[in-house]
Order: structure tokens, then sequence, then C-alpha cells
């Protein structure tokens, strides 16, 4: 192989894009060339959500074995209803909406870190909790209160600039903002740091609890935003509208490339992933695939991708 | 390059294994070139040469752990295929105690030695296994109070290195015919390290071989029958121990011997850097001043670790009352595996983590700045790589231990700690680390220095005693000796 | 019948988490069995509710059962999985009555709502207000469970009577909004213009979002009786004439399944199967429909005891029951 | 974490300290104050017919989290043993012929030992080859038994109401699994090999051991228990359901931590495990006999995994400083 092709193969994010390039190219063969623009501008109003909360989780896995948050499903929600509730379908509401559903996220995080570094319980099963007992609060919530989002947030999570979703574009930037931060800031450093070795970064004069504490915070911030965004998008909250992020979220960290055991993370490949995944949803939705053979397939998919990946990439041991 | 050969025995006879013509390289990095060594039932042969030497690669060629690129292993007068591996080794009586350990944290001692022992299998496993490995102990390292119920991860380092070296001695179904120890001596305390020295020419009287690497040297002038020599990735000598000077030695690694540097007084004295009064209890506190180079000494695990610990802990966040630092400090840790390399970035990145908030504006870094940073230190601390770019992982374990010195002394940080940072490192990085230390504190740098090696004691201005967790003893440098300090350390002052 | 019950404790287990269709379904048992409670019509009431997971509700009914309550309501999250459970209940000679979802356990009293029907109807309808032509996407519920292979047989069956309406896309939407949205938007890119959704209810709202999103011309989407469905079909309506049609099953079938706990053990005889008419709503009934759902429920009349006996009495006589009552409006 | 026990009990030096140094201690003070708990509550369940309804379905749950302990002690994380279950469950009942199902239930606890090989050779994370593999299972399930339904063997359905003298069945099969459990990894040399394989594969490599081989068996291990978890599902609920292990996975991982296992390092226990599944599955039922309203039920079953798991890291460091 030339070395140029090397370079890319060896790119944490390469599978990932690859396969949604590939599965791309079946739908369109597949419709003669009918709606093949449409099929990716509606893939990336989709997959923005996901990548959003991957992101955040990228963040927390990247920052060491075992690290993850389970919680993501019913902090979407709460923010969604929390923040829709502020706006009460109204436009005046909406920095207020934004301005709390972000706090909630933020509160989340630091309960999920308080939880995991005070009580230094395992974060699977401490995000495990702290989401069974946050699907409550929506619970309870959704019952007392009327929540609408602001019809300028619905338009913004629809409507488009040249064929791209504006919801999209402003992802974009965030998500190279934290690309920059991963690569060049002292917190990305950390986190790195932290994520291969807790007590090298401790002794190398990392601060490693409060990296944790933020790397959590970050993850219930990204997760909260996109709840904010996800209920305009949907036109309003609904309780089990965060459940699809449960397992995905999980499945675009790591089929985009990130290190499940830490220290080393692809936001581009957190992307690919996403639009992978939401186009492999079109491809068999399109090829009318029974559900049960569109699970198998699906779950094959997953697997070959990362193993793809993983055979062809060089690896430190 | 010529081989200097100065017993004349010819090659083969009585050899328990020979090695031919091995060569190996790691990408660009030649680990070994041509190399061919031979060991002898009822010998104890010495291995030595710089980092980086291939040392480690022949003796993982050897045990199967590494197979070569090209060349022959030759056990029982066989060559060995492409089968060979840890298994069979085992089964041929070839048993390896390695340079990082390798034994299961989770698992008892008594289970650790089952691992090796197939034929252990069935009922009664536990109690054989356990007398086994009891029995072994026993013998090296007489009194060592080790429990080998519980896993051997709840264990200190220096018991985790005896239960592997008394593994590694074990003998089931599968005899212990070539014992390869790499640098085994490096965790363990000086009495320790002496019975297993002695353990080992014992038992090579009864036909066994014992291979030993270690950068000791005085270990193997005084116990090794023959030594070897490698240096950059061939074998250089072959000699008999009998007789080998230290200066004889010296000149075959292509070391020359300088004179140690001799510390001269602090300039800096008066000023309180370290305070540490709470727990240590005993005749004396502990206390450090800038410029100081203070030794922590005592048998491994009696509380010097800790004390580091601590002194580190209440630098950052300056709550432990009983432990009062001025100034910032910096961590230097021989157990690079656990607490220091980060295994997945270069070694520019690991150098510079511990000063990258010095090279930020905001919050984000001076790439050119973090580069020329990591640049200079791998020039004046001599890292032995083409590039700063490059992984850690394609260091030895020697120039990975410069690395993270180099991280240490490119902070601006007034304290280093030393927590053993030259286990395992050669002759001549400890004599530039050395120089290194000196004209750092002459700069009013203070060195808080825990050593397993009595040598390293005496560069330092005062050290402290340690036994069972407290200061027992502090001598300055005028009042040091090796009679003193063992005294000290078995608390019979 | 009129036997004394005033002693007597019913429990109502749901096995699916909460969406607004149960969350309306609770909401409705709570307010009448609790009033039952207050006027001592029955000793005490109890609801526990669910996480889609069957495994979860078996536990929850054999809780029950230990603790001693002589009815037990189910809304079943498998048609199957509960069936050993429910037949332990019968054996303790505990009443089961369940609705909505239902178990295949003879022993048990069904509470049961045509959905093929359901399918039927709403085909029937789209059909009348395109014209008989046009292009269709069909959006089904839950792979697997029962009601969406009902529904979907009813739909598939009506449009064979009109051979000019072409179905020509199916999804799964699980009766979820979001799930919905997501999944039409896969399909529509590579579809032609979609003229009408057939749709299970609860999916209709996260259609109609999605054909949005897509940009594309808004189809006649059958509703379900979830608010946010109701409401946004008024707010098109208003604004454009929107046209379309609700259908749906009520979630006020918990109240029908109480009373009918209530009047077994206050020994009424009561058919093993009987019907619950569907909840059409159709444009002149949605502005009372609406005012009478609040935001995050689903439109659903409360029965009282008096309904439930006609219902019954209508079921065992045979003849088609009564249409649904007319919601009260808020005072 | 791995040496926090023995300091526990060297600071401590007491009974109690010892006591509670041993992993499995915490679930079986958990387990106690539940089960007191429910008696208290409801005095009549403390009966022999009480308790065998009350963990009638605790079976599955016990077999799942053993199932869950295998994986983990290779420091894997299995995240499609709930739908393996449910596939299981499925194949029972769906497939008629006893031959068959039997050769498909084979075929199932090999696809786990394959599993466990690819994770290996791969060196993939097997959160995610997990996460693929629920997706493989739950569609194998629908494609077995599009519709629920089915019938299971008449044997299996009696199996399921036997009622041994003196101990509840639920009781009875609770004892075996721990004993099993123990017996496999804590007193055969097996079990050392796949103990060992979860805290340091290198180590075993160097000692001429096949990692391979000892994932692939702990895969397998769990791939019988889930098959055994999957036959009482079948045998309780007499019909199949793709859809039905929804739950188990998290639950099964709960089971195993609050049981002193750890997710890294080969650290489980089989005994504690047992625990754990009996306190996650009888804290459902305290939900449901304290009439927790339905909103706050979730948030009840989330405290008493964070107060479980909060008491042992705080009981622990409290006395070791
Ligand atoms: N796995 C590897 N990948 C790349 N390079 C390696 C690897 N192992 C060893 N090397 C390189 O091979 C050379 C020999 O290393 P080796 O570990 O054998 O040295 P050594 O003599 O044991 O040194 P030390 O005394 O420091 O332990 C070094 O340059 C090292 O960088
Ligand atoms: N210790 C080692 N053992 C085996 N192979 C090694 C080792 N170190 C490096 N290599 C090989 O050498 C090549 C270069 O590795 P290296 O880790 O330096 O890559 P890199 O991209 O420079 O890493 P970094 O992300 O730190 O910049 C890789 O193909 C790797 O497989
Ligand atoms: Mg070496
Ligand atoms: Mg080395």
């Amino acid at each position: 192989m030339p070395l140029a092709i090397r370079r890319l193969v060896a790119q944490p994010s390469f599978y990932a894009t690859a396969g949604a390039v590939l599965v791309w190219l079946v739908i369109v063969a597949h419709s003669h060339g009918v709606g093949g623009g449409a099929v990716i501008s509606g893939a990336l109003n989709y997959s923005v959500f996901f990548a959003l909360v991957g992101v955040g989780q990228m963040l927390v896995m990247a920052s060491g074995a075992g690290n993850i948050d389970l919680s993501i499903p019913a902090n979407i929600t709460l923010a969604a209803y929390l923040s829709s509730g502020q706006m009460q379908g109204a436009n005046a509401g909406m920095a207020a909406g934004f301005a709390i559903g972000l706090l909630s996220g933020v509160i989340i995080g630091l309960a999920n870190a308080l939880l995991i570094l005070a009580l230094r319980i395992p974060p699977m099963v401490a995000t495990l909790a702290s989401g069974l007992v946050i699907e409550s609060f929506c619970f309870a919530y959704s019952r007392v209160s009327v929540a609408k989002p602001a019809p300028l947030l619905v338009s913004f999570t629809t409507q488009r600039l040249a064929g791209i979703p504006l919801v999209v574009i402003a992802a974009i930037v965030a998500s190279a903002a934290v690309i920059a931060v991963l690569k060049r800031s002292l917190f990305g450093r950390h986190i790195f740091a932290c994520g291969q070795n807790m007590t090298a970064a401790w002794l190398a004069g990392v601060n490693v609890r409060r990296t944790r504490v933020f790397a959590y915070v970050a993850c219930s911030t990204f997760a909260a935003l996109a709840g904010i965004l996800f209920a305009g998008f949907t036109g309003g909250p609904s309780l089990n509208m965060g459940s699809e992020f449960l397992l995905s979220s999980i499945a675009v960290v790591v089929i985009g490339g990130t290190n499940v055991a830490g220290g080393q993370a692809s936001v581009v490949g957190t992307w690919s992933a996403s639009i992978f995944l939401f186009l492999l949803l079109t491809m068999l939705n399109v090829f009318q695939v029974d559900p049960g053979l569109k699970n198998v397939i699906t779950g094959a998919l997953i697997i070959a991708v990362l193993a793809l990946g993983k055979a062809n990439r060089p690896q430190a041991q | 390059m010529a081989i200097q050969r100065t017993d004349g025995r010819a090659a083969d006879e009585g050899a328990l294994l020979a090695l031919r013509g091995i060569s190996k390289s790691f990408g660009p990095v030649q680990a070994l070139k041509q190399v061919d060594l031979e060991v002898r039932g009822g010998e104890l042969l010495g291995l030595v040469g710089h980092n980086g030497a291939g040392k480690s690669t022949l003796m993982n060629i050897l045990f199967g752990v590494t197979s070569p690129d090209r060349g022959d292993i030759i056990l029982e007068s066989q060559a060995m295929d492409e089968r060979y591996g840890p298994a069979l080794a085992h089964r041929l009586g070839i048993r390896c105690v390695f340079q990082e350990l390798s034994l299961c944290p989770n698992l008892s001692a008594v289970e650790n030695a089952l691992i090796v022992h197939p034929s252990l299998e069935g009922t009664g496993w536990k109690r054989r296994a356990k007398s086994l490995i009891l029995t072994r102990l026993h013998e090296i390292f007489p009194g060592h109070g080790i429990d080998v119920q519980t896993p051997v991860g709840n264990l200190p380092i220096g018991q985790r290195q005896m239960v592997e070296i008394a593994r590694a001695f074990t003998e089931s179904n599968n005899l212990a015919k070539v014992v390869i120890l790499d640098e085994p001596t490096s965790s363990l305390d000086s009495s320790a390290a002496q019975q297993l020295l002695r353990f080992l020419q014992r038992t090579v009287l009864d036909g066994k071989a014992c291979i030993l690497i270690t950068h000791k040297l005085t270990e193997v002038l005084n116990f090794a029958q023959r030594v070897v020599v490698m240096k950059d990735a061939g074998v250089v000598a072959d000699v008999s121990g009998a007789g080998l000077s230290r200066e004889r030695l010296f000149t075959l690694m292509g070391s020359v011997e300088r004179a140690m540097v001799t510390p001269e007084a602090s300039s800096f004295a008066g000023m309180r850097r370290v305070d540490v009064v709470g727990n240590t209890g005993g005749p004396s506190e502990l206390r450090i001043e800038a410029g100081e180079t203070v030794g922590l000494a005592g048998l491994a695990g009696h509380g010097q670790k800790e004390v580091l610990h601590r002194i580190y802990a209440a630098s950052r966040s300056g709550r432990d009352k009983g432990c009062r630092v001025t100034g910032s400090a910096a961590y230097v840790s021989g157990d690079r595996q656990r607490e220091g390399i980060f295994p997945l970035w270069s070694i520019a990145s690991n150098i510079t983590i511990a000063s990258v908030r010095s090279l930020s504006r905001g919050s984000f870094i001076n790439p050119v700045k973090e580069q020329r940073l990591a640049e200079a230190w791998r020039e004046k601390i001599n890292i032995r790589s083409k590039s700063v770019l490059q992984s850690i992982l394609s260091l030895s374990g020697g120039n990975r231990q410069k690395a993270l010195v180099a991280r240490a002394f490119a902070t601006d940080a007034e304290i280093i700690l030393f927590d053993d940072p030259t286990r395992g490192v050669d002759f001549d990085t400890k004599r530039e680390l050395y120089s290194q230390i000196d004209s750092a504190s002459r700069s009013g740098r203070c060195f808080v220095w825990y050593t397993t090696e009595t040598d390293e004691l005496f560069l330092c201005d005062r050290v402290y005693v340690f036994h069972e967790g407290k200061v027992v003893d502090s001598l300055v440098r005028s009042e040091l000796s090796e009679e003193r300090l063992l005294q000290a350390s078995f608390h019979e002052a | 019948a009129t036997g004394d019950t005033s002693k007597k404790r019913i429990a109502l287990t749901d096995g699916f988490s909460s969406n607004s269709w149960e969350q309306s379904a609770w909401n409705a048992w709570k307010a009448v069995a609790s009033r039952a409670v207050k006027d001592g019509v029955i000793g005490e009431q109890k609801i526990i509710t669910g996480n889609d997971d069957p495994a979860q509700q078996i536990t929850q009914m054999q809780n029950l059962i230990l603790e001693g309550y002589d009815a037990i309501v189910v809304d079943a999250a498998s048609p199957t999985a509960l069936n050993g459970t429910i037949k332990e209940a019968c054996d303790a000679g505990i009443v089961v009555v369940i609705y909505d979802s239902l178990a295949t356990e003879p022993c048990a009293i069904k509470v049961n709502v045509d959905y093929k029907d359901y399918g039927v109807q709403e085909t029937h309808y789209m059909a009348q207000a395109l014209g008989e032509k046009g292009n269709f996407l069909e959006i089904r519920g839950v792979a697997g469970s029962e009601v969406d292979i009902d529904i979907s047989a009813g739909i598939n069956e009506t449009l064979k009577q009109y051979p000019n309406m072409h179905k020509v896309g199916t999804v799964y939407g699980n009766w979820d909004g979001t799930i919905a949205q997501r999944q039409v938007a896969t399909v529509l890119p590579t579809l032609p213009q979609i003229d009408g959704v057939l749709t299970q209810g609860g999916d209709g709202y996260g259609s109609l979002q999605a054909f949005k999103a897509a940009g594309r011309k808004i189809p006649t989407i059958i509703m379900g009786n979830r608010q946010d469905e109701l409401a946004v079909w008024k707010e098109m309506r208003d604004k454009d004439g929107y046209k379309t049609f609700s259908i749906s099953s009520a979630p006020g079938m918990s109240t029908i399944a109480f009373w009918t706990a209530q009047q077994i053990l206050a020994g009424k005889k009561v058919p093993n199967t009987f019907y619950v008419p569907l909840l059409a709503i159709r444009e002149n009934t949605l502005d009372s429909w609406l005012a009478a759902t609040p935001v995050g429920t689903a439109a659903s009349p409360q029965y009282t005891l008096k309904d439930t006996v006609e219902l019954i009495d209508d079921n065992l006589a045979g003849v088609k029951p009564k249409d649904l009552p007319q919601p009260k409006l808020p005072q | 974490m791995a040496n926090t026990s023995r300091r526990y009990a060297e600071n401590a030096g007491s009974a109690l300290a010892v006591l509670m140094s041993k992993r499995s201690t915490l679930s079986v003070i958990a387990l106690v104050l539940v089960l007191v708990a429910v008696f208290w509550m409801r005095p009549n369940i403390a009966r022999y017919n009480g308790v065998r309804l009350l963990l009638n379905l605790s079976p599955v749950l016990i077999f799942t989290a053993l199932a869950q302990m295998f994986i983990m002690t290779a420091s894997d994380i299995d995240l499609s043993i709930g739908s393996f279950v449910a596939l299981v469950n499925v194949i029972v009942a769906g497939i008629a012929s006893p031959g068959l199902a039997a050769a498909a239930l084979l075929a199932c606890v090999a696809g786990y030992g394959l599993m466990g090989a690819l994770i290996h050779w791969l060196r993939l994370p097997s959160i995610v080859v997990t996460l693929g593999a629920s997706f493989v299972w739950l569609g194998l399930g629908l494609m077995v038994l599009p519709l629920p339904g089915g019938d299971v063997p008449l044997w299996l359905s009696d199996a399921m109401r036997l009622r041994p003298p003196w101990v509840p069945a639920p009781v009875l099969v609770a004892l075996v699994a721990m004993l099993l459990g123990h017996l496999i990894l804590y007193q055969t040399s097996f079990g050392v090999i796949l103990r060992g394989v979860g805290s340091s594969p290198a180590a075993l490599e160097r000692a001429g051991r096949s990692t391979l081989r000892a994932r692939m068996s702990l895969y397998a291990l769990a791939g019988i228990c889930g098959v055994i978890a999957g036959v009482f599902l079948a045998g309780i609920t007499t019909t199949g359901d793709a859809n039905v292990g929804r739950g188990l996975t998290l639950l099964s991982v709960g089971a195993v931590i609050i049981g002193g296992g750890e997710f890294v390092g080969g650290i489980v226990s089989p005994v504690g495990t047992v625990m754990g599944a009996l306190v996650m599955q009888l804290s459902g039922s305290l939900l449901s006999f304290a009439s927790v309203a339905p909103a706050w039920q979730y948030s009840v079953q989330g405290g008493i995994l964070v107060c479980i798991l909060g008491l042992r890291a705080i009981s622990w460091r409290r006395v070791v400083t």
C-alpha cells in the first residue's frame, strides 16, 4: 500500500467514514441516484444529535478505562423538559430555557462525578443509578408542567443553509472547538494523561480529580444541549426521547475509533459513526428488511467495522 | 566486532543451551545483531551492558516470548522451530524472572505458582502448590514473612519480586534447568539481594544454570563465574568472572570510570522546604532545606514511599497539617510501568506533561515551545532515540526512566521527589544523573531521594533511616557508613 | 351486581414505561380507583408501573399475588410471558382482568379493542379523503406485538380494495413520536411524493415532524389520540384547513378494567372477552376533545361504573356497544 | 482498589473488620436487610410458599448474573446477556423438535465462545462487541419467533413447579449456583487460570498458558449460564418472547458489583454475585410492597444501588484512614 493510503487507513476514524460512504453508495445505487443529496442532509440532520451526545460520551470514555455515562438518556430527557417547559412555546423564554437546560446538565455531571469520585462507585453503576433517579424527575415534571419549545428553536433545528441544516453547522463549530481543546489545551492533555494512567497522571502534576469532574460535566452538558435541541427538532419533549441514545452513544464513540481503554479520542470518527449508523438504518429501511434480520445485520456490521478498524490499525501495547 | 574471549573453553561443550546468530529488529531499531551465547550447566552467568544494549530482548527470545528475525535457539542439542514459546520453554526447564513483573495481581502466591506448573492439576493442587512455593521462599529468603494466600497485588513490590523469583525455582514435573533473572535485585533491599545472590551461588552447584542481568556491577563481580558484556545490540565480551576487576569490566562495557561526583556543601542552608512532623514519630523529624539532597534509607517497604507520597500530596493540596511544604514538587517513580509512562504518547509528550502548564497561554499550549523543551531535555539527559516524536514504547527500560527524570527536571519544581529512580538504569546513565542532581541542587533545588542502593546514599547531604514506617535515625554525610546504615535499618541502634 | 366489595383490594400492573398513553391510563385509573376507595366501594387500590420488560412485570404480578390482592388488572408487556403468572393468580382465586395489550392466558378476563377495525377504519377514511388514489407510507408499531399485527392486517386488507392506492414504504415507529420521526426520515429521501400516512397512534406527530424537517409536502397523516397529535392537527386546520382523522384505543380502558374487576368481585357474570369501541375523533369533535386533554396525556373518556355495566351487558347480549362517552369539558 | 480489603483488615484488626474485608460481605448484609424489610412489611410471606413465589423468577437473574460474572472475570463486560437469555427462551419455546432445539442451544454456547475468541484475537473492546451482539441475539430471536408464543416442553414447566421439602426450589437453586460458581473459579486449578486472564494476560502467556483458551472458556461458561437462565425463563413463562430480556443486562452488572466484583482485574465473587442478584430481585418487590408512587419507583431503585455501593466505599475508607 502506498504511504498516503496507509496513513489514511491508520486514522482512527477511517472505518466509520468508509462504512458511511459505502452504505450511502448502496442506497443511492438502489434508488438509481434519486435523493442522494437529500439522504445526506437528512442523515446530517439526525446524526447531529447523536454526534453531540457522542462527543460528550467520548470525553468521558477517553478519561480512562471503565469511565462511561449511562445517565445520558435521562439527562437528555430532563434537559428537554426543563428547557421546553421554560420556553412554553414562546421565543421570549428561549434564553432562559437554554440556561436552565444546560444548568441541569452541569448539575447532573457534578452529581455523577460526586458518586464516582467521592463515593467511589464504579462509573457504570453510578451513572446507571443516577439515570434512574433523573428519570423519576422527568416523570414527575412531565405531569405537572406544559413543555413546548420556542418556535425559533424549532426553526433553528430544521432550517437549512445551502442544504446543510443550521444546527449541523453549529454543532460542527462546537466539535471543531472540542478538537482544538483536545489537541492543544491543557485540559486535552490532562484528560488523555488520566485516560492512560491515573496514578502516573497524578504524579506528573495533573489534577486528576478536577479533570475527571470536568469530563463528566462536559459530557452531561453536551447531552443536555443535545436534549434541548432535540426537543426543538421533534417539536417537544417526550418521556422516552432519550432511550435511543443509551446504546448508540457508546456505539458511535467506539466505532468512531476512540480507545475504550482511554487516553485517545476521535471527534471526527464520532461524527462519521453517527452518520454511518443512521445511513445503515436508512439502507435497511429502504430495502424493507424484516425486523429480525435488520437487527442481525446492524449488530454484525457494528462488530465488523470495529474489527476491521482494530485489525488494520497499528496499536500501542 | 571481535569478541574477547578469555576463558578458552570450546563452544557447546557441556552447554545446556545455545543461541546462534540471533538478530532482531523493531522497525528501524536493530535490537540484536548476530548474537551468539552459550550457557553451561553449573554456572552463574552475569549479563551486563548499558541501557538498550539488547539484554532483555535476547532473554525474551531465549524464553520464547519474542521470536527472532534470524538465528537459532538450541536446547538439548536441538534447534527450536517456530512453535517454540513459553509453554515449551517451561517444559524444557527454562525459567524467566522478568524485568517488568509478571505475576497475576489478583492471584495469591500459591496460585501464581500453580500457573507455571500444569502438572499440579487435580485434587490437592492447592496444598502441593503451597508447599512448592513456600519451600523455595524459605530456602531463598529465610524470614521473608510473606503471606502466600493473599493476592500478590496486595504485597509491596519487594515481596512480589521475591515471590516471582521463588516461583522461577519451583520444580514439579517441570524442572528448572536454566533460570534467567532480568534485574531481579532492582526492587529488593540489600539484605534480600544478598540472600538471593548467595542462593544463586548455591543452586548452580547442582548443575543448574542462572543468567543474571543486572546494572549493579558488584553483584556480577562478586558472584558470577562468567560475564558476558553486551553493547549496541551485540556481545562484545565473554570473560571469566574470577579475578575480574571493576575497572576491566568498565573498559569492556565501553565506559570510562570517572570519579563519583562529590557534592559540595549546599549554600542555601536555612530555607526550610519540607517539614514532616506527624506520623514519622521516632527520634527525629524529617526536615529538608533548599539545595539539600536528602536520602531515605532503610529496608524496602518500611514507609519511605509513603513519606514521598505524603510530601507530594502536601505540596499540591497544602492541607496536611503534619507536613508543611514550601514550593512545588515533582515526582519521579522507579515503577515506570505503573506510575510513570504514558504508553500512547511520544517521548516529547511524556517529557513535557508536567510542565505544559508553564508553556501555555490561557489554557492553550504553545506547541513550538513544547517541542523545544522536549528536545532540549532529551539532549541534556541523553535519551537514546532518533526523535522525540517517537513513541515512548520504542525506548528501552533505562531510557524510559531517563524520560521520566527529564519530565521532573523540566518543571520549575523546587523539590524533586525520587522514588528509587535509578531502578534498572545502567552505570553511565546513573552517573549522568548524579551530576545533573548536583548541578540542580546548586541552583537551589532540593532532592528527597529514596533509593535501594547504598552507593547513592553517599551522595546525600543527610540520610533518614526508616524502620516500620518511622524515622529511626538521621545521619549527616560525615557520619554515614555502611555499618551505621545496616544497624539503623534493622533498628539495632 | 351489588355484592359487597368494600373490603376488596384491586391493583393495576402496567408493564410499559411512561409514554403519554400509559400515563393517561394511570391517571384515569388513579382518579377512578381512589374515588372508589374514598366512597367505600373498594378497600384499597395500587398502581405499579413497569419498564417495557416482561420479566420485571412477572415479578410485579407475583408480588401482588403475595400481597393478597383480590383482583389484579394487567396491561401486559408480553402477550405470552405473563401467562404462567396469570395462571398462578387465577389458581389462587384472584380475579385477573387484562386490557390494552393482552396476554393469551384463558383464565383472565380480557377488555379488548378490535385493532383490526382500527386499520380498516383509517384506511377507509384515507381512501375517502384522497379520492381512492395516491402513494402511502405505513408506520407500524412494535415489531412482534399482536396489536401491530392486527392493525397492519386491517390496513393492508383494506388497501386491497383500492387498486390505485399504493403503499410505497413501511417503517416501524414503535408508537413513539421520536422513533417514528427518525424512521420516517430514513426512508423519505428515496421515496416519491407521499400523499398519506397510515399510522398506529402515537406516531402521527413524529411523522409530521419528519416531513417538515425534510422540507416535503405534508401528506394526510392519520393521528392517534395523544395531545400533541390533536394539537398539531388543530393548529394546521386553523391555519390552512388541514383535514385528517384520529383513531385510537382509549387509555380510559383502564377504568373499564377497574370496574370490571370490581363487578366480578361483586358477583357479576362477565364474558371472558368483551370489546370496547375505538375512539374516533373527527373534525367536529376535535375541539372538545383537545380541550379535555391536558398536555402530555392522551384523549380519553373516563368510564363510570354505569358505563362499564352497560358495556358488559351489551357485549353479553351481543349488541354493538354504544359509542364512547363524549368528553366532559373541564369546569 | 485491590489492596483495600487488606488495608482494612490490617488497620482495624477486629473480627468485624475481617468480616467486612470479605468481598461478599456487603451483599450478605444488603440481602439480610432487604429480607428483613420484606418480611416486616408482609409477615405472611415468611413461609415456604411466600418465599417460593417471592423468588420465583430469581433463578433467571441469578444465572444471568453468573454469566455476567464470568465475563467480568476476564475484565470484560457483556451488554448482550439480556437479549441472549431472551434468545434462549425463544429457542426453547419456538423450536418444537427437541434435537434441533438442543443443537441450537449448543450453537448458542459456541457462539459465545467464538465471541470471546474474536474479542481476544483482535483485542476488541468487549463493551462494543457485546453491544453489537445484543442486536444479533435480538434479531435471531425475532427470526425464530417473530411473534411471542410457542410452547415449552411439558417436563420443563413441570420441573419449575417442583416443591422440594423444607427449602423452596429458588433457594435451592441459589445455593447450588453459589456452590458451582465458587467451585469452578476458586477450587479448581483451571479456575485459577480463568481468573488470571482477567488481571494479567501477559503473565499467563509468559507462564506458558493459553489466554485464548481461558478467554473462550470464560465466555463459554457465560454462555452456559445464559442458557440455563433462558431455560428457567422459558420454564417459568411457558412461552417465548424475543423482547423479554431487556432489563436483565444492567441488573446483572449491578448484581456482580454489589456482590463485591470489580470491572477490572479478574476480581469477582460467585457467592456475592448470587446474593447481589437476590438483592436486585428483592428490591423490586420492596418497592411494590412499600407502594412507592410510580414516578419515584426508578428513583428508589437508583437510591438503593447508590446506598449499597456508597456504603461499601465509605465503610472501607473509614477504617482505612
Ligand atoms: N517491543 C519493542 N519495540 C521497539 N523497540 C524495542 C522493543 N523492545 C526493545 N526495543 C528496542 O531494542 C533495544 C534493546 O532493548 P532491551 O530492552 O533489550 O535493552 P536492555 O539491554 O534490556 O536495556 P535496559 O538495561 O535498559 O533494560 C532498545 O533500543 C529498545 O528501544
Ligand atoms: N514497543 C514497541 N513494540 C513493537 N512495535 C513498536 C514498539 N514501538 C513502536 N513500534 C512500532 O513502530 C511504529 C511506530 O510506532 P510509534 O508508536 O512511534 O508511532 P507514532 O505514530 O509515532 O506514535 P505517537 O502517537 O506517539 O506519535 C509502529 O508501527 C509500531 O507498531
Ligand atoms: Mg532490560
Ligand atoms: Mg529494557
